[in-house]
């Protein structure tokens, strides 16, 4: 019986410290919480090897505790034996626990449902966001249906068939009929959620502006790392060309002035939103990839350096309402980087606000042109000195 | 009952009912042809990274003006027939290959060493005409991460399309080719050293001594899938 | 391998080369360089273990970040060094442990680890044959998946640490050496060690293909191979289809990151220096990578499935329930894991066109998925089931495969994954069906076949304690998450406190953390349960859980060659458990049913008519003798 | 999964593999068929005789002709059981896929530039 060994064995002792040298930094968070916070000064901390030593006791302590109760559960098998009875039906035990599982998760799921479903984001605050959120309660539904019924049936079996010397199994190999049913009612389930699902998608990544509706407003939001730049257009409503070759200090995107449509440009640092309005994100990326991520629009597209991707979408709920219906009054819509992008990837977020028409404009007026007094400066030179990077030696750029 | 019972208990003889192989083929023979059929999939995969990244750009060079060239003959106005040369020596190598396969069913062991050295002859001829197409290219200008000077780019091409777009496609062009007929001569190159070690096996009596020459077929079989994706090369880099 | 002669005797051949091979026994041939197929399998599960310890590690170490991103824990500066100042792990280490983590998990720990060691133990022995097509190259297999395995780790004592673009290592990120620190020497080992797991994979792969097709024993047709062998062999044929594909893709970038070409680089401006590159495409590798990538995952899973099929059907003394729904569901998953990729490209620039395409291709697969659940379930009904541990451990893989693979369907419909890509929802799914299922799908293989690889038991109390931790702690470490990622949480996040949004599931992180450690501990149990079994185990006998196939029939001793005579003849399907009539509750494949004649049903005889005939004649004279009666 | 139909086809096949006359048919099949790229390429096209946009249909069409040759014969496929031929070739398909899938893209990309 292992559980002796299990307690005195010097190849166990060596993983327990591997293992706890892993669970031990807990207390020494509490020991070194200053030094932590005070992270600055360059020499490491030292490490509380007390902290340590204690989660090894700890750890001791539980193998103890399993070992004690392995062999009092031994003993008393072997009593039981000896008064001739069965001894311990292991096999009993472990369906039963399979019941009691079967229970706990039970509540414990509908509890992670109710508390913590209920963390989840608020209500779609755009017009296809409400399309997405319909999808998925039918969704949730019908796998939520499918995952309780089988859950149940499957740990049921397990406690109600158990073995005993009486039975034996019912030998059953097949039955074509029923293996049909559950081939094709799956079948069925699923071509709804296609069906349903492949419609909202479709009318999602539909981005050409249908006729009679005004044209959307176009914003170029640009992914680097790690933060990201917007542009809007100016009065005659176009965003002028941009090429990456024309990118320097103060021209950040490399727009093309050499076009009229860019003098008029606005450079803005919050993505202000007309509530109501269809907008078209063209959205760009300077070195790796990224990704626009604004969960509660339900809107996401990844930046692709070298191609550029493009997301229509209408809010629909103004910040303040958000803000009122959240009872949160420092709410604020966030754009999100969602696509691993290196080390500042965790934190590459822009606030937006969707606002009402009047204050929308008013605000716009408010913004400062992307050409810059310094930008007009530079370019009479720069631009040409510009290009000529472009066909350099490649390796000695790569590495 | 003794009958009933040898019949209740009869096993199948049928190909896939065990006990021998079901396509007759010894497993050697399986193990190359699987292994050939996943190296397809590498090459297509790069074949078709190529076609989706030429299909891409607004223009792209023309084989026939890049390769006009016969090392030693002429430095230009003989478009492909360079490489035409090339495939012709890898096909030719190729039936060499089968006439040894086909000397060894016969045991014929002179002529399987005979056939065997003509293929690695053939195979080291592609070879060389490979590092001169190579070159060839090179002194143009032409190399991983390289063209030629944006001046002289405009021979290289068909219609028109601006400098700048001449240069990027110039650029893909020169990357792929060199990528994959490299991986190609690669392939090739392995080739040619197993076919070395198998020759000398041959003459050593090895497969005579083992009573066939299966190790023949295989290597055979190798070579035979580096002729075939070199046709794809062809078609794809120096026709299209 | 370059014996053989005529070809119809491929087999016979074979066998008395397969003998000349192991004359003179060295330590060397017979503990390193083995040949023998057997061996073979104990080494690649004592490296897939060791991997996936050290991955488990690492996730504990990250998980540990997540739940106190705050705080500062000296050890850890003890532990790594400069990874770690003033102890916390650096944002770049960060990643790099998530990365490779992942990367061990998926590769070594799931893909060499679990096809290459079933694959080499029981494919020779559920077939009856004496050894691997070529144990020359199924040692070569193993060597070289080794190398990977120290190269990977090795990437860890470079200055600039391991790679950490994501398991995914998209391009331009891995491309452009200068992006992040990991891009450097990290990534170039990376892919190294990839390419030699690729050269392994495929080695093992056509070996195993190849002997399924050619080396099975008189009588074991396709209909007769245990669902293990179905697994496995289908596993091997994704496996030589999809890497040569990623192999393309690996070379590609190999060349764009050292030799100035723009594959999948365009219009780059890294910190403000303009990089030369044009024409390329960042979504051509991610198709590449994903071409593999999802057959990956279904070589991930199906082992699992067999593993899981067989142990459920011997555990629960029944039959498994309808045999050839399952052959032809697993076929199904082999043919459609290879038309779906795009599932993982729905948000990032593919054509939203194919996006519709590749959901409805993805939706299907739920389907064969669904035929082998339920199958699952029938053979469970009006069982009669002993808990072993490996039971107990196949049970937990169906449990987890849906609850993952219901989640699965969220993701596959593209609607919904605009908002849940990349989200910790995403990371639920794949630890549920892959992190927990094929884990356990694993586990339940190592549990059940240890008497066969070891000639010994492992203690079943140890594994009770080992099986309700770690299946409780999974669930608790990943259901959770689920609601993270509703809550539109990112993965591949350094720390949560940035976002005010997300502070509020900082508790729920420590949660999780915690379960994790405790999962982790609970692999202790194992460990020692599992290494001191090897030599204190109590032995075992022949046939321990009372099995009909035919590795049962082997002595305990291993020996070359595996059975001592004749290779046993094989006369029926494998799952003749509590047939009506018989006298055990177990028929072996190999008991011929002359000797069962009271037991033999007509649908024993479908395709043998004389057979049938035979067993007419029989029943009707035992009726005839009744009504004398 | 049964083959036996083939098996007769198949044991005659095995012994009656390439003979030399073949192997020289082939080959010579091949060269011809390389040749008519050749004609296509230096002649019908430069002389526009025909478009090169139906031209590339040609060639690619040519170069499956060449690949069954090379695979059927040098190869000796079509000498093997239909069985491993089908376990070969079957396969392809998913190639297929892929190139229907990247084609559709790289058009995409384009329209993505514009
Ligand atoms: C073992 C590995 C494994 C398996 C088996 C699966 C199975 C499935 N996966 Fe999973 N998946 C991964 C491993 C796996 N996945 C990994 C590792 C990733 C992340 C990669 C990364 O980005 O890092 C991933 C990501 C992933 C994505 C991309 C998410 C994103 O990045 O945006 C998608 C989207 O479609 C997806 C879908 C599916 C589907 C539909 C299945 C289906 O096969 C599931 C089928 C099973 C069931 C449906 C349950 C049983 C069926 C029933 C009980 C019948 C009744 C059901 C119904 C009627 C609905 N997976
Ligand atoms: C098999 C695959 C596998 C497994 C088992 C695990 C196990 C775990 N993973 Fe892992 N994980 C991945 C595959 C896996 N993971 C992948 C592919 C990624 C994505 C990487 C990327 O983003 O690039 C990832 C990412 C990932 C993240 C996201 C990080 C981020 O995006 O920032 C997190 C976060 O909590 C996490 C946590 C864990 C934890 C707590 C465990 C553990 O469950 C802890 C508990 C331990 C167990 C449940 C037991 C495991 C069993 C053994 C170790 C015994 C082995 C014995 C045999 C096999 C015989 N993992
Ligand atoms: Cu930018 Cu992640
Ligand atoms: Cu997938």
């Amino acid at each position: 019986m292992g559980f002796r060994k299990f307690i005195n064995s010097k190849t166990l002792l060596s993983f327990i410290t591997a293992f706890m040298l892993l669970g031990t930094n807990l207390l020494m968070a509490q020991t070194e919480a200053p030094a932590g916070t005070a992270a600055g000064q360059p020499e490491a901390p030292q490490v509380d090897w007390t902290g340590v030593g204690y989660y090894l006791l700890l750890f001791f302590l539980v193998c103890l505790g399993v070992a004690v109760v392995g062999k009092i559960l031994k003993i008393y098998d072997l009593t039981l034996r000896i008064q001739g009875k069965k001894g311990l039906k292991w096999n009993t035990v472990m369906a039963v626990i399979c019941l009691v599982f079967l229970l706990a998760g039970l509540y414990g799921a509908y509890w992670s449902f109710t508390v913590q479903g209920s963390m989840t984001l608020p209500e779609a605050a755009s017009v296809h966001g409400v399309k997405i959120d319909e999808m998925f309660t039918v969704t949730t539904v019908l796998t939520m249906i499918v995952f309780f019924v089988t859950q149940i049936l499957l740990f049921g079996f397990l406690f109600g068939y158990r073995h005993s010397e009486k039975r034996r199994a019912h030998f059953l190999p097949h039955n074509n009929t029923i293996e049909k049913v559950w081939t094709i009612a799956p079948a069925i389930v699923l071509t709804i959620l296609v069906v349903f699902g492949f419609f909202t998608w479709q009318t999602i990544m539909d981005n050409t502006d249908a006729k009679g509706q005004p044209a959307s407003i176009n914003i170029d939001i640009t992914g680097h790392q790690f933060a990201w730049e917007l542009r809007y257009p100016g009065k005659d409503g176009r965003l002028g060309p941009k090429d990456f070759r024309m990118i320097s200090g103060a021209n950040k995107l490399g727009v093309n002035f050499k076009k009229k449509s860019s003098f008029d440009d606005l450079q803005v640092d919050t993505m202000y939103l007309p509530v109501n309005k269809s907008v078209r994100l063209n959205i760009f990326a300077l070195d790796v990839i990224h990704s626009v991520y604004m969960p509660h629009f339900r809107v996401q597209l990844n930046a692709v350096p070298g191609l550029p991707t493009y997301f229509k979408f209408t809010p629909t709920i103004t910040t303040e309402k958000m803000r009122s219906k959240l009872d949160d009054p420092k709410f604020e819509y966030l754009v999100y980087c969602n696509k691993i992008c290196g080390g500042g990837h965790y934190n590459m977020q822009k606030v937006v606000r969707v606002v009402t028409e009047a204050e929308y404009q008013a605000w716009l007026s408010r913004q400062k042109p992307y050409l810059t007094d310094q930008l007009r400066k530079e370019l009479h030179f720069a631009a040409a000195g510009q290009s000529q990077t472009g066909s350099q030696n490649r390796l000695a750029l790569n590495n | 009952m003794s009958t009933a019972v040898s019949q209740i208990d009869e096993v199948k003889t049928t190909p896939w009912s065990g006990g021998r192989s079901p396509f007759n083929v010894e497993y050697g023979k399986i193990m190359m042809w699987f292994f050939l059929l996943s190296d397809a999939f590498t090459f297509s995969s790069l074949l078709i990274s190529y076609g989706s990244l030429r299909f891409s750009a607004s223009v792209w060079p023309a084989a026939d003006k890049v390769f006009q060239s016969v090392p030693g003959v002429t430095d230009s106005g003989a478009p492909l027939v360079f490489v035409g040369i090339m495939t012709f020596i890898l096909i030719l190598s190729s039936v060499t290959m089968v006439l040894a396969v086909e000397a060894g069913h016969r045991n014929a062991k002179k002529e399987v060493i005979g056939w065997m050295i003509a293929t690695v002859i053939g195979g080291f001829m592609f070879l060389g005409c490979q590092a001169l197409e190579w070159s060839h290219l090179h002194h143009e200008g032409f190399w991983w991460g390289s063209t030629p000077a944006l001046e002289e780019l405009g021979k290289f091409f068909n219609e028109g399309g601006t400098e700048a777009a001449r240069h990027m496609t110039a650029q893909e062009f020169a990357n792929l080719f060199f990528t994959i007929t490299g991986f190609h001569g690669f392939h090739v190159f392995t080739g040619v050293i197993i076919n070395i070690i198998i020759t000398v096996n041959v003459m050593l009596g090895t497969y005579e001594k083992r009573g066939s020459y299966l190790m023949v077929e295989k290597v055979g079989l190798y070579w035979h899938f580096v002729d075939l994706v070199w046709v794809f090369v062809f078609t794809f880099f120096y026709l299209v | 391998m370059s014996t053989l002669a005529v070809h119809d005797h491929g087999v016979a051949h074979h066998d008395d080369h397969g003998h000349e091979h192991h004359h003179n026994e060295t330590f060397l041939s017979k503990y390193v360089f083995s040949m023998d197929h057997k061996m073979i399998a104990k080494q690649f599960l004592i490296t897939g273990i060791t991997m996936a310890v050290i991955a488990m590690i690492l996730s504990i170490l990250f998980r540990i970040q997540l739940a106190y991103p705050d705080k500062s824990f000296p050890l850890l500066t003890t532990l790594l060094g400069r990874f770690a100042p003033n102890g916390r792990i650096s944002a770049d280490f960060y990643l790099s442990l998530v990365t490779i983590h992942g990367t061990i998990m998926v590769f070594f720990v799931l893909t060499a680890g679990l096809s290459g060691t079933f694959a080499n133990l029981l494919i020779p022995l559920q077939v009856g044959a004496r050894d691997m097509a070529s144990p020359f190259m199924n040692m070569l297999s193993y060597w070289f998946f080794f190398l990977a395995s120290v190269i990977m780790l090795s990437s860890f004592l470079v200055q600039k640490g391991p790679a950490s673009g994501g398991w995914t290592i998209y391009p331009p990120l891995s491309a452009l050496p200068k992006a992040m620190p990991g891009s450097g020497e990290g990534m170039t080992l990376w892919l190294i060690s990839m390419v030699l797991f690729v050269a392994s994979s495929l080695m093992g792969g056509i070996n195993y293909v190849s002997t399924v097709l050619n080396m099975r024993t008189k009588g074991m047709d396709l209909w007769k191979m245990p669902l293990t062998i179905w697994a496995l062999f289908l596993t091997a044929i994704l496996g030589i289809l999809a890497f040569p594909v990623l192999v393309a893709g690996v070379v590609l970038l190999i060349f764009d990151r050292s030799f100035g070409t723009s594959f999948y680089l365009s219009d780059i401006v890294l910190n403000g220096v303009q990089q030369p590159y044009e024409g390329g495409s960042p979504i051509l590798f991610q198709h590449l990578f994903w071409f593999l990538g999802h057959p990956e995952v279904y070589i991930v899973i199906m082992p699992a499935m067999g593993i899981s099929s067989e142990v459920m059907s011997v555990n629960s003394r029944k039959p498994i329930f309808g045999y050839h729904a399952m052959v032809y569901s697993l076929i199904g998953i082999t043919v459609l894991s290879f038309i779906v990729w795009g599932h993982h490209m729905f948000v990032t620039g593919m054509n939203p066109f194919l996006g519709g395409v590749f959901m409805i291709t993805t939706l299907i697969i739920a389907v064969p998925s669904a035929v082998k659940t339920f199958n699952w379930l029938a053979t469970l009904w009006r069982g009669n089931i002993r808990f072993t541990p490996a039971m107990l451990f196949a049970i937990g893989m169906v449990s987890f495969f849906i609850s993952g693979g219901l989640t699965g369907i969220f993701l596959g419909n593209a609607a919904l994954d605009i908002n849940l890509h990349d989200t910790y929802f995403v990371v639920a799914h794949f630890h549920l069906v892959m992190g927990s299922a094929a884990i356990f799908g694993m586990l339940a293989g190592v549990y059940h076949w240890f008497p066969k690889m070891f000639g010994r038991m492992m203690d079943d109390k140890l594994g009770y304690l080992h099986f309700w931790l770690t299946f409780i702690g999974a669930y608790l470490v990943f259901f959770p998450m689920h609601f993270m990622g509703l809550d539109g949480v990112p993965r591949r996040y350094y720390a949560f406190t940035e976002f005010v949004s997300m502070q509020r599931w900082l508790t729920v992180n420590t949660f999780i953390t915690w379960a994790a450690i405790m999962a982790a501990c609970a692999q202790v149990a194992f460990l020692y349960n599992f290494i001191s079994s090897i030599f204190i185990g109590k032995k075992a006998t022949q046939n321990p859980w009372e099995s009909n196939t035919l590795e049962w029939t082997t002595p305990v001793e291993h020996l070359h060659g595996n059975w001592p005579g004749e290779i046993p003849t094989v006369y029926r399907w494998p799952y003749d458990y509590s047939k009506p009539g018989a006298e055990e509750d177990f028929i072996p494949q190999t008991v011929p049913f002359s000797q069962t004649m009271s037991s033999n049903l007509p649908h024993d005889f479908e395709d043998n008519p004389k057979g049938l005939e035979e067993l007419n004649k029989f029943t009707s004279t035992l009726k005839a003798n009744e009504q004398v009666k | 999964m049964s083959t036996e139909s083939h098996e007769v086809h198949h044991e005659e096949g095995e012994h009656q593999s390439m003979t030399k006359g073949r192997i020289i048919k082939v080959a010579l099949i091949l060269s011809a068929i390389t040749a008519v790229e050749f004609i296509i390429a230096l002649i019908l096209v430069p002389h526009g005789y025909l478009n090169i946009k139906y031209a590339n249909p040609v060639y690619i069409v040519l170069t499956l002709f060449k690949a069954f040759y090379i695979v059927a014969y040098f190869m000796h496929l079509k000498f093997e059981k239909m069985g491993l031929a089908l376990a070969i070739i079957v396969p392809i398909l998913f190639i297929i896929g892929l190139i229907l899938v990247l084609t559709n893209e790289s058009h995409h990309w384009i329209d993505l530039r514009m």
